[in-house]
């Protein structure tokens, strides 16, 4: 008898238990009542978040969990390990699943959505995805988990049904499934060369492994599927395209899974399996970088020209992004660290302003900033949470965002790159420019939408969850190590990967 | 001009890599390939082995028989396939005489035309004659030329003379096309009965030896050729009159 | 010439007849001409198989006592197995002959150009 | 236990033979028969492929005549599992036909089943036998039923299976021509005993000539391309019920057939074998891309999967192409996969017309509200045709990837890409007509039952999900068996 709660199950548990919320939901969803649905999911997250929480103390002190379910493929198994980087990636999306599933339940409830069912199923079918992408130990169990996201996603997609809906879905498989499958061919022929695939701190791809031109060529077919995923430019367009989908829906693509599963996925292939040396040697760190400056410069100058709010966030996502590539790229052990410490941080910023944006829309139905003069009078408290939100996306101290940012920036001085340095600081000051004006406008006093005078605060499904991530955010920007040890373990990451090549 | 082009291009294409490979062996030469590797041992050993002097149907339904049973059973897949194909065609609005010429004719020859003494005597004068001869060429087709297809067909046969000759006088009981199929298929299943009742014996498949009755070997073989022949007998006839049944629901004569 | 002709010259006039067989169901419009195309193809092979039992000197496969050698008589294997061939050939002409009558019976004809007409207006 | 494999054919043999007998007593009673027959028969093949994993191949010999005398049948861990699938998906298509009246059982009653037996029967014998002649008399037997089988799905039906039936003779012809020429260069029929004495003496050109007419033959028969003309048309025209068996299994046996000439028979000493493994590769890539895309603008579903087996086929051939056991192994694994998949759609399309009698992708929107199990399953096929894992469909281009990959075959690799990316459009096509387009308030044909459809309809339906996942899940213990045989083939 195998005991399941055993430390090494814990990652299979993790994964299980939102499958196991999926189908239970897809079955049962539509003969049980609403709230027994939701409790499913509510019951699986809270599960999963403890599970997730209770393998931290093991990471921290170094201790390997690792298990291998069975054999996939002929000679490879279906591993989990569970490492810094993933600890740091699981904790984000099992935290934030909890807190996204009360703000769904508000939403969909005061929106008065069709197809729930199918919306939580897939919902959790992405969690159990991004569980699994967390914690694989090779790339083909990365691989796996990978697609079933990309899957899992379209169905939120394309969630109203409709043209638009339809349109979206469209451009985000096209996106998804052509980077996926070059990703697909990109792995058999790292297996060919190089006969492994497990995932190696500093990676497992000697310099030499492949002839030149075609190390480049292999690497970006590997990191595409990423960067896909990521919206690094020029290939984001689905991400704003997806902004047709359900605000929750929006807050799960953007902050919890799947745009960090993109980030993630560059990160587990440029330190994990290519590693710095190869990475640099084959010039594809250098061009990421600058794909990634580039991306971060442009998108904050769309962002400042787009009216409907939802939309705004979405190119300031594209930006966020593009800074987790960019400290992976740059090869060094702080911006590394840093880079995965951004995956937290900027997950609770961004989901913050979201879950605000949906609240606006939800409770007055106004969707464009132009529209929304105001609008602080009668939400205090959620447009305090964007206010607060919009500051640590901006990089403000004693938020989340300016401990990530600080250390991305220091580790490209200390690395010679002072121009990536400061394409850092100057999108901090863009972020200001493009967020600040819907503050602004939000409070200004001088003329009142009379509409507003009968809203007022969102319902508390959606307001509560928005306070609570606010309020985390500002708690790991003032103490990045408070109760979870998150920064030393981005940090312990970031050493394994480096200093494993400097032994 | 086109039929002509590509019959010669077809011709051409076939002919020429078996002309130029030489892959063929001599018309006629006995020391060929497949003169000279297992053939050798089937014409020595058809009458110490098979107990039968025809060497080919000691071959088909002794050393081959199971291929044989699986061509008996194309011949009943066949009748059931005719059967099924045609089920669809209710309408017999289409027939083959139309019933207003026939009538005219009728008149122009006299009383009825299908009412002649070739016809009706003679027919049922050669009918138990052809069966005879049937039941011969079943039973000696294994010591000589013949065999269970030949005699199935001539059963056949007669059926079919009783059923067109004179259609509203039947010699025979008519069989309707349900019970013959179903005797098709109970003629190939006599024939894997043969197989099966060696199985029980304790031999593999059609080893004729090990038939669960105590004779001597060699007459073992022939009761196994008997009974395959049977089968065969059964199916094959039973086939054609349900292909012949078939075809006469499909067609009305006039009485 | 001679000699090729006695000795293979009978393979190359079954391939003939296959090779008609073969251009008839191509090029022919008409499904009854396509079904007898596809029986001359078939007894071509029939033949083609038959003529590898040939042996010189050598009589029916039936035995007697007073012959007792493998060379006096002709290989009985290849017309055993054409005889199952003949068999199966039978039953696809009688299949095809059936689906040939359900045709006729539908579309009023069996000219290829006619039935790809009739199913074109019934879109 | 020695008599398994003749009893695994034996049985639906003796079933469809006396099937007509007992379908006068009452229809059921016919039914069943054929029914436990193949259940049987799929029992006693699961014993035999784990008696075969156990001591190695299984040889048969009919009458005690030993090879090259008698008949063999050779069962190795390939044709043991292929003889598994085969009885699961026959099995499978009896139980989804009962809910199904054709139209012939007025006059014939039962003859439906009995053909359908036969086609089981002629599909088991193809594969597990040993002998060339043997080959060809099975291959008819699965023709003419499938002719027939073909025939009743109506007027358009009955032109397809004509049209099948010509190509079809042409193909069975082609292959007893070359199996003439390999007779007369072995005086063997006797698949092992031939593979002997091939070997001897310098007989490539008769080889390469036999090679040629087999790869035409089978090419026909499994509708590889250029040969699958006659396909799209026979599958969709397909009686309903019929469909998954012939669209799910039919191409296969072939191709498996096509495998053991190619590499049991051949071998790799053969002079023109990478020659012949080139042409493969080419058609088979042709094959991958034609059919994805002429499946794209089909707008009735039957043809749309019809077009994908073309393309689907392709890859079972690719695999044979690259010709490494891993590569093989693909193929196969494939082939498994995709009689699950290709026959699971076919279920749905079959549950959709049982109940809605409709065939065409534009009246098809929000149906899975209506029919949740078959649309689930639906969407899995579909992912699993497209390569998304866990589903079998992913792993199967895995190791044909792999394969592909270690001989340097890249264009084998790019083409497997970007043919699943061609897939993905258009099942993704059909996904979103299922549950994105508005609802068109189908009238129904029949009533919902207390599920969604009947059980005899639901069954295959699920049994075919498990399996598509099972297969992908436990692929590695299924390459491990495959290799057993498949190591010492292969390049």
């Amino acid at each position: 008898m195998m005991n399941f709660l055993a430390l090494e199950y814990r990652p299979l548990v993790a994964v299980a238990l939102a499958l196991t919320a999926s189908i239970l939901v897809y079955i049962l969803g539509e003969h049980i009542h609403r709230n027994v649905r939701e409790a499913i999911t509510f019951v699986a997250a809270f599960l999963m978040a403890a599970d997730v929480y209770s393998m931290i103390p093991s990471v921290i002190s170094g201790e390997e969990i690792r298990l291998e379910v069975f054999s996939i493929v002929k000679g490879i198994s279906l591993a989990f390990n569970v490492d810094a980087a993933g600890m740091i990636f699981g904790f984000v999306a099992s935290t934030l699943w909890i807190l996204t599933s009360l703000y769904s339940v508000g939403y969909m409830r005061g929106h008065d959505e069709k197809n729930q069912t199918g919306y939580y199923a897939a919902f959790a079918m992405c969690l159990c995805a991004t569980m699994g992408i967390c914690f694989a130990a090779n790339l083909l169990t990365f691989f796996i988990f990978f697609e079933v996201l990309t899957v899992a996603t379209y169905p939120l997609v394309v969630h109203y049904r409709d043209e638009k809906g339809k349109a979206s879905g469209h451009k985000y498989l096209a996106y998804t499934l052509i980077s996926g499958q070059i990703f697909f061919a990109a792995i058999v022929i790292i297996y060919v060369f190089t006969g492994t695939m497990d995932f190696v701190p500093g990676g497992f791809v000697a310099t030499d492994a492949l002839p030149m031109p075609w190390a480049c060529v292999v690497f970006f077919m590997m990191v595409g599927a990423g960067i896909v995923k990521a919206g690094v430019m020029p290939l984001h367009s689905w991400l704003p395209a997806a902004m047709v989908a359900p605000t929750p829906v929006s807050a799960l693509l953007h902050a919890v899974a799947v745009v960090k599963a993109g980030a993630f996925c560059t990160l587990r292939v440029v330190l994990y399996v290519f590693g710095p040396e190869a990475a640099k040697a084959c010039h594809g760190a250098e061009i990421l970088a600058w794909m990634a400056v580039l991306t971060i410069l442009i998108s904050s100058l769309i962002a400042i020209r787009k009216n409907n709010l939802k939309a705004r966030l979405a190119y300031s996502t594209v930006g966020q992004l593009s800074y987790i590539v960019l400290g992976i790229c740059i090869l060094n052990p702080l911006a590394a660290t840093g880079a995965l410490y951004h995956i937290i941080a900027h997950a609770f910023l961004k989901i913050t302003l979201f879950m605000c944006a949906g609240a606006i829309f939800v409770t007055t139905h106004k969707a464009d900033i132009t529209d929304m003069v105001g609008i602080g009078r009668r939400m205090p408290l959620t447009m305090l949470a964007f206010t607060l939100a919009s500051v640590g996306i901006a990089g403000f101290p004693f938020f989340a965002g300016f401990v990530s940012k600080a250390n991305i920036i220091m580790g490209a001085v200390e690395a010679g790159k002072p121009i990536y340095a400061a394409t850092l600081v100057v999108s901090a000051l863009l972020a200001v420019v493009y967020l600040m004006p819907v503050i602004s406008i939000a409070f200004r006093r001088d003329v009142v939408n009379p509409e507003f005078s009968e809203y007022g605060e969102a319902n508390w499904r959606m307001l509560v969850p928005l306070l609570i991530t606010a309020v985390i955010a500002i708690v790991f920007g003032c103490a990045p190590n408070l109760g979870f040890h998150l920064y030393d373990i981005a940090t312990m990451a970031g050493n394994s990967i480096f200093g494993a090549l400097t032994m | 001009m086109r039929k002509v082009f590509s019959v010669i291009v077809i011709c051409v294409a076939l002919i020429v890599p078996f002309a130029m490979f030489e892959v063929m062996p001599q018309i006629g030469d006995p020391n060929s390939a497949p003169n000279s590797h297992v053939s050798v041992h089937y014409i020595e050993n058809t009458q110490s082995i098979a107990n039968s002097p025809n060497m080919v149907t000691s071959v088909i339904v002794d050393f081959r028989a199971f291929d044989t049973l699986l061509e008996t059973t194309v011949m009943f897949l066949a009748g059931v396939c005719v059967m099924i194909i045609l089920a669809g065609v209710y309408k017999t609005k289409k027939r083959v005489i139309d019933p207003g010429e026939s009538k005219m004719l009728r008149v122009r020859s006299g009383e009825k035309v299908f009412r002649s003494i070739n016809k009706d005597v003679i027919i049922t004068l050669l009918q138990p004659m052809i069966l005879v001869y049937a039941v011969y060429v079943l039973f000696h087709g294994e010591v000589s030329l013949g065999g269970g297809f030949q005699a199935g067909a001539l059963i056949g046969t007669v059926l079919l003379l009783d059923a067109m000759a004179v259609p509203d006088k039947r010699n025979f009981p008519n069989i309707t096309k349900g019970t013959s199929a179903m005797i098709a298929g109970i003629g190939t299943f006599i024939y894997a009965t043969a197989g099966i009742l060696t199985l029980i014996g304790g031999g593999l498949f059609l080893e004729y030896e090990k038939f669960p009755w105590n004779v001597p070997l060699l007459e073992q073989h022939s009761i196994g050729i008997l009974m395959v022949e049977i089968g065969v007998t059964l199916g094959v006839a039973g086939t054609i009159v349900t292909i012949m049944n078939v075809l006469l629901e499909k067609v009305k004569f006039d009485k | 010439m001679e000699l090729f002709l006695a000795e293979k010259g009978i393979y190359f006039l079954t391939l003939l007849l296959l090779g008609v067989g073969l251009a008839g169901i191509i090029v022919c419009s008409n499904y009854m001409k396509k079904l007898i195309c596809m029986n001359i193809m078939q007894v071509a092979v029939i033949f083609f198989f038959l003529c590898l039992g040939q042996k010189a000197g050598g009589t029916i496969p039936v035995a007697m006592d007073s012959m007792i050698n493998a060379a006096d008589y002709i290989n009985p294997l290849p017309h055993g197995l054409m005889l199952t061939a003949i068999v199966v050939s039978l039953g696809t002409t009688g299949v095809g002959l059936a689906l040939l009558y359900r045709i006729k019976d539908r579309y009023g004809s069996i000219e290829e150009k006619d039935i790809i007409e009739r199913e074109r207006e019934k879109k | 236990m020695k008599n398994l494999p003749i009893l695994i054919v034996l049985l639906p043999l003796v079933a469809a033979q006396l099937c007509l007998v007992f379908s006068r007593i009452h229809r059921n009673v016919g039914r069943w028969l054929v029914i436990t027959a193949v259940s049987a028969s799929l029992v006693m093949s699961v014993m035999q492929l784990l008696n075969v994993i156990k001591d190695g191949p299984i040889h048969y010999y009919f009458g005690n005549y030993r090879a090259p005398i008698g008949i063999e049948f050779s069962i190795d861990t390939v044709n043991g599992i292929m003889l598994i699938l085969v009885c699961v998906i026959g099995l499978l298509t009896f139980l989804f036909s009962s809910e199904f009246r054709v139209s012939s059982d007025k006059t014939i009653v039962g003859g439906m089943n009995t053909v359908l037996c036969l086609l089981i029967t002629g599909l088991l014998g193809m594969t597990s036998t040993g002998d060339v002649f043997n080959l060809y008399v099975f291959l008819e037997i699965t023709s003419l039923s499938a002719y027939c089988l073909i025939a009743m799905g109506g007027n358009k039906g009955v032109i397809a299976a004509y049209r099948y039936m010509l190509v079809g003779t042409v193909a069975a012809t082609l292959y007893l021509l070359g199996v003439a020429v390999l007779y007369a260069n072995t005086g063997t029929l006797n698949m092992a005993d031939m593979a002997v004495l091939l070997n001897e003496g310098d007989k490539n050109k008769a080889m390469l000539l036999a090679m040629i007419l087999f790869i035409a033959a089978f090419g026909i028969k499994m509708a590889l391309f250029p040969f699958h003309g006659w396909q799209p048309a026979a599958y969709t025209h397909a009686e309903t019920s019929a469909r998954p068996l012939i669209s799910g299994v039919m191409g296969k046996i072939p191709a498996y057939a096509m495998f053991r000439y190619l590499f049991c028979v051949y071998g790799t000493d053969f002079k023109y074998f990478d020659f012949i493994l080139d042409v493969l590769g080419v058609l088979s890539v042709c094959a991958m891309l034609y059919g994805s895309i002429r499946a794209m603008g089909q707008k009735d579903m039957r043809k749309l999967l019809a077009y994908s087996s073309v393309a689907q086929i392709g890859y079972i051939s690719l695999g044979f192409a690259i010709g490494t056991p891993l590569a093989l192994a693909g193929a196969f694994l494939h082939m498994f996969g995709h009689a699950f998949m290709k026959a699971g759609l076919f279920f749905c399309v079959g549950a959709i017309v049982y109940r809605y009698g409709k065939f065409s992708l534009e009246d098809v929107g929000r149906l899975y509200k209506k029919m949740p199990i078959t649309c689930g399953l639906l969407v899995l096929a579909a992912l699993s045709m497209v390569g998304i894992p866990p589903a079998v469909g992913f792993f199967s281009k895995w190791y044909l990837g792999l394969a592909a990959a270690r001989e340097a075959k890249w264009i084998y690799l790019a083409v497997l890409v970007i043919s699943s990316l061609l897939n993905a459009v258009y099942f993704f096509r059909l996904i979103e007509k299922f549950f994105i387009n508005p609802d068109k308030g189908l009238p129904q044909k029949r009533e919902r039952g207390r599920i969604e459809a009947s059980a005899w309809i639901l069954i295959p339906v699920i049994v075919c999900f498990v399996a598509i996942l099972a297969l992908g899940l436990c692929n590695a213990k299924i390459v491990d068996v495959l290799l057993l045989t498949l190591g010492e083939v292969g390049l």
